[in-house]
């Protein structure tokens, strides 16, 4: 009875057995982790390689196909969001096993590998997904595999941020649920296909508006952003890098998807997305500019960011929607891997300083370590300068928002350019000790195992702004906008 | 003849029913209350299943309505007495010794 | 009035007193419970999309939907219960 | 003459709305609980009157039960450690920085607007849509059941219900990972009258709770039903203390948790193969499979239910330890 598995299947299916089999066996927990996400990475492969020879591939579950049963489809947009997953995450989980070895840390090494294997299922669901209830499950998982993750170091102050967190993230689920449901009563189908299409009437509308809001308060932009920061600057280095780089990825995406396919009914809907992308940008650069701690300041430069993808997204008004879903997708991926980064190198400056007050780094013995040029990196790529990934991503931002004249996105890409370039050289005047008082400089520290993590991600970010073309061209593979499927 | 009857157990079901509700508002403490709830519902609810069971088609059904009335009035009785065990332990019952 | 419109109405009135709750409740099990009220609201907008004139049997569709919905928001309940206990016995040692 | 059920559910109607208000306005807690309660049960009472049996068994027993026993031990757990056990009424703590009454009023008014928007839209909307009705039928006699909302459950949207299973396994690993060690509020003593009860009542439930399972191929019931109602002899276990969670029996019930997942994962993958897809059930087996799978499900909904309400990993205090991070 020979068993032909899609590599989609894999994907999805692969994590679920780690997770379960991660928890059935604590003690060998981080062995199965690792195991399952090499396996799961070499199933994106399969998968990536597949989309390249055949264009879009699409599975329909339980034989039944779209309107009854359920379909799983991967175009270059989902695999390329795969590949980011799988890559940030196995370096993530690479830096994990170094982060998590304490002897008093048993119960969090324990439980980090079954939640972070749920957290891989579920992202894994939402890029493959076609149905929108199918993704409302799927937000859930990741919703609570996240929040278990975020209260993984148990701190007082960790379950505050995890609660605040879980009722946001419980508000945003309902009202994309009840945007399902009246699409449900408006076009009695869930899936994308019978979404394309579907002309504008009052209850599509009604849909799209809480469908967006519930996914703008899962992705915190910027008016619903109030959680984020407390969550994110709160959970252990691994988990904040999992949850600031890939767990909000999966709402950005499914706006993307749902914009690809539900028509936007009208020019000033789209430009109000795009101010409140540019109230994220420019109140996430302000708040980091006052933060007092270093997760706090890249869990605001978090909220910036996010703002400036939403303004990606807007910046070229309706008639350049078909365009501008690329810049805010090459955005997503440089963002998720250099804020993976970051965060990781943070964990780590964390770990040699011994703490993370960014007022006085400099006030530490030791010379500047390799965490600290990692984090240096990373931040290269989230300002936007050449040749990282960040810069690719602002420039097609620029260059759409200026051809077709859109000016004021521009600015607002300026500014937020500006105040990243402020906030993060707050941090490497630490490092590098220009100011006030001269810390006599100790001998220098020896380079940490934990440290290559953070390091190839950065230079990711870095590295990948060379191949954007190929990568560009990835994303166009089985482009789906406005054709059904 | 079966259709009228049915009715008038219900009818004088509900009264009794409406006379439990109307004994909880009125009676001063927790135990009266108490014990005109148990009683005027575990009648009520007699009456109205009666009523029911005369309705139903299949035997199957009947049963289950048997079945319905038996684990309701076990279970009121219990959480009377749990209410009014608490209830004195807990000095709320207002005057009781 | 068909059963539909009535109970369509007391769907999105349960869905704005949720979020009302959710939004504006000070004390944490309120807002547990505001959250629930919401789903309760939207499982009622579902079935009432389901609901067809009598001699129609209901799309199925939507109920399986809700029934699913109704798992997952006694999951996320649970979990946000025990993030509320945990966090009481933190701040009932703390402050001893 | 107006059809007197429609004065019937006009007035469920009210009383709905009316429990939903006053459940979130009152100021005590336990009545707050209780109200939500009955909100719950009027609410499953007007899906039965809207024709959906399954979605108002699962609300009564999971969305009101269950979520009731869950908020009622939560909040015996904040009387119990706030010391405030013998006061007659629990009041919310309010946070030490309240928000400004500025906020709430702006947060009331944008939901105001919410609700108003989603009437107009739903009064716009036609009043049915075209829906699933034709694929359902049509499909139905290829899917292995005869009830139409298991079939959807378990074969034509299979993969839902698998992922729905998911986030319940997802919940438990997060509750456990949360609280550890030993109950700091237990149970209270109810009595020997209660143990009578619960000694009655615990064969009953199971057979209840297997005939639900059992009768959802053919008529309202199914998987999800019948395994709250199998949880209701974990919570009697748990209250009557018949049964206290050991450290020992952790790999048991660890095991029992991801029963259910595993099982429907591995039959959904098992099936692809010979020209089939996942979850794509051959036609002669797909009924033997779909009973497998809800059985396998049952019991695993019924011990995580019951592992949720009693709401922590039950480790030795010398290993887990209450201070470990």
């Amino acid at each position: 009875m020979s068993v032909e598995l899609s590599p989609m299947i894999l994907a999805i299916f692969l994590p679920l057995f780690g997770a379960i089999v991660a928890f059935l066996m604590p003690r060998m927990a981080a062995l199965i982790g690792l195991g399952t996400l090499a396996m799961t990475t070499g199933a994106v492969i399969w998968l990536a390689h597949e989309v390249l020879v055949t264009g879009a591939v699409v599975l329909p579950l339980g034989g039944w196909g779209a309107p009854l049963g359920i379909d799983l489809r991967a175009d270059g947009l989902s695999v390329a969001m795969l590949t980011l997953t799988s890559a940030v995450g196995f370096l993530v989980s690479i830096a994990a096993l170094d982060s998590l070895k304490g002897a008093d840390q048993v119960r969090q090494r324990q439980y980090f590998w079954p939640l972070w294997l749920l957290l891989l299922t579920g992202m894994n669901g939402v890029y493959l997904s076609t149905d929108i209830f199918n993704l409302y499950v799927m937000i859930e998982v990741i919703a609570l595999a996240a929040v278990g993750l975020t209260v993984l170091s148990g701190s007082r102050a960790a379950l505050q941020a995890g609660l605040e967190y879980m009722y946001a993230s419980i508000l945003g689920a309902l009202l994309f649920l009840m945007g399902v449901g009246f699409v449900y009563l408006q076009l009695g189908r869930l899936d994308f296909a019978g979404l394309s299409g579907a002309a504008p009437t009052g209850a599509l509308v009604a849909a799209l508006a809480l469908i967006f809001v519930g996914l703008a308060l899962k992705t915190a932009l910027f008016p619903l952003h109030f959680w984020l920061p407390a969550a994110h600057a709160n959970a252990t280095a691994p988990a904040s890098a999992l949850l600031s780089g890939l767990v909000v990825k999966a709402a950005l995406y499914i706006v993307l998807r749902l914009a690809q396919y539900m028509p936007f009914p009208s020019e000033n809907l789209l430009t109000l997305v795009g101010l409140m992308g540019a109230g994220a940008v420019i109140w996430g650069g302000v708040q980091a500019l006052r933060a007092e701690r270093l997760k706090l300041l890249v869990a605001w430069s978090t909220v910036a960011q996010i703002g400036l993808i939403f303004v990606a997204f807007a910046r070229a008004g309706e008639l350049g929607l078909t365009e501008s879903w690329k810049a805010a997708a090459l955005l997503i991926l440089a963002h998720g891997i250099a804020k993976a980064a970051m965060f990781l190198a943070a964990g780590r400056i964390k770990d040699e300083i011994g703490h993370d007050v960014i007022r006085d780094l400099d006030r530490t013995p030791i010379r500047p370590t390799l965490a600290q040029f990692t984090f240096a990196l990373a931040a290269i790529s989230l300002i936007g300068l050449p040749p990282s990934l960040g810069f690719i991503g602002k420039w097609a931002l620029m260059e759409g928002a200026m051809a077709a004249g859109y000016w004021h996105w521009v600015a607002v890409t300026m500014v937020g350019t500006l105040l990243s370039v402020a906030y993060f050289s707050r941090v490497f005047a630490g490092f590098l000790r220009f100011d006030r008082v001269r810390a006599p400089v100790g001998e220098h520290q020896g380079w940490a195992l934990a440290d290559a993590a953070p390091l190839t991600l950065a230079l990711m970010a870095i590295g990948l702004g060379l191949l954007a073309a190929p990568l560009l061209s990835f994303l166009e593979i089985g482009y789906p906008f406005g054709v059904a499927p | 003849m079966v259709e009228l009857a049915a009715a008038v157990l219900i009818a004088t079901g509900t009264l009794f029913f409406i006379a439990g509700t109307v004994g909880l508002l009125r009676f001063p403490d927790i135990f009266c209350r108490l014990h005109a709830l148990t009683k005027a519902d575990g009648l009520g609810l007699a009456l109205i299943a009666l009523g029911a069971a005369l309705l139903a088609g299949t035997p199957g059904a009947v049963f289950r309505i048997v079945l319905i009335w038996f684990f309701v009035a076990t279970a009121s009785a219990t959480c009377g007495h749990l209410v009014a065990r608490y209830a004195r332990q807990s000095g709320a019952g207002g005057g009781a010794p | 009035m068909t059963p539909d419109l009535i109970y369509g109405l007391t769907g999105i009135a349960v869905f704005g007193i949720g979020l009302v709750g959710a939004l504006c409740a000070q004390d944490r099990l309120r807002r547990v419970l505001a959250l629930k009220l919401c789903s309760v609201g939207a499982g009622f907008l579902l079935v009432v999309g389901a609901w067809r004139e009598p001699p129609a049997t209901p799309d199925p569709v939507p109920h399986a939907l809700v029934i699913t919905g109704i798992v997952v928001m006694v999951s996320a309940t649970a979990v946000a219960l025990a993030l509320i206990r945990r966090l009481q016995t933190l701040e009932a040692t703390d402050e001893r | 003459m107006t059809d007197p059920l429609m004065i019937f559910d006009l007035l469920l109607a009210l009383a709905i709305v009316a429990l939903a208000v006053a459940s979130l306005s009152v100021r005590d807690l336990f009545s707050m609980i209780v109200l939500f309660i009955i909100f719950g049960l009027l609410s499953a009472l007007a899906w039965v009157r809207l024709s959906a049996p399954d979605v108002a068994l699962a609300e009564a027993a999971i969305g009101t039960g269950v979520t009731g026993a869950l908020l009622l031990k939560t909040l015996h757990h904040l009387r119990y450690v706030s010391g405030t056990l013998g006061q007659q009424t629990a009041l919310g703590v309010t946070p030490v920085a309240p928000v400004p009454m500025g906020i709430i009023l702006a947060n009331a008014g944008f939901c105001g607007l919410i609700t108003l928007g989603l009437l107009v839209a739903f009064l716009g909307a036609p009043a049915t849509g075209p829906g699933f009705d034709a694929l359902v039928a049509e499909a139905m006699p290829q899917s292995g059941v005869e009830h139409p909302v298991t079939g959807v459950l378990l074969n034509f949207r299979a993969y839902d219900t698998l992922m729905e299973v998911v986030v319940l396994l997802a919940a438990v690993i997060a509750v456990w990972q949360i609280e550890r060690g030993l109950s700091d509020a237990p149970a209270p003593v109810m009595g020997e009258v209660w143990q009578g009860f619960a000694r009655l009542a615990l064969p009953a439930i199971v057979v209840v709770g297997t005939y639900l399972l059992w009768v959802g191929a053919e008529a309202p019931g199914g998987a999800f039903q019948g395994g709250a109602v199998l949880a209701a002899v974990g919570l009697l276990l748990l209250l009557t203390r018949a049964y206290i969670p050991q450290p020992a029996h952790r790999g048991v019930a660890r095991g029992a948790f991801v029963l259910g997942t595993a099982a429907f994962a591995l039959v959904a993958i098992l099936v692809a193969g010979g020209g089939r897809v996942a979850f794509e059930y051959p036609l002669e087996h797909a009924k033997t499979l779909i009973l497998l799978i809800e059985g396998v499900v049952t019991l695993s909904i019924a011990v995580t239910l019951a592992a949720l309400f009693h709401g922590r990993e039950p480790v030795a205090l010398s290993e887990g330890g209450r201070h470990d991070t």
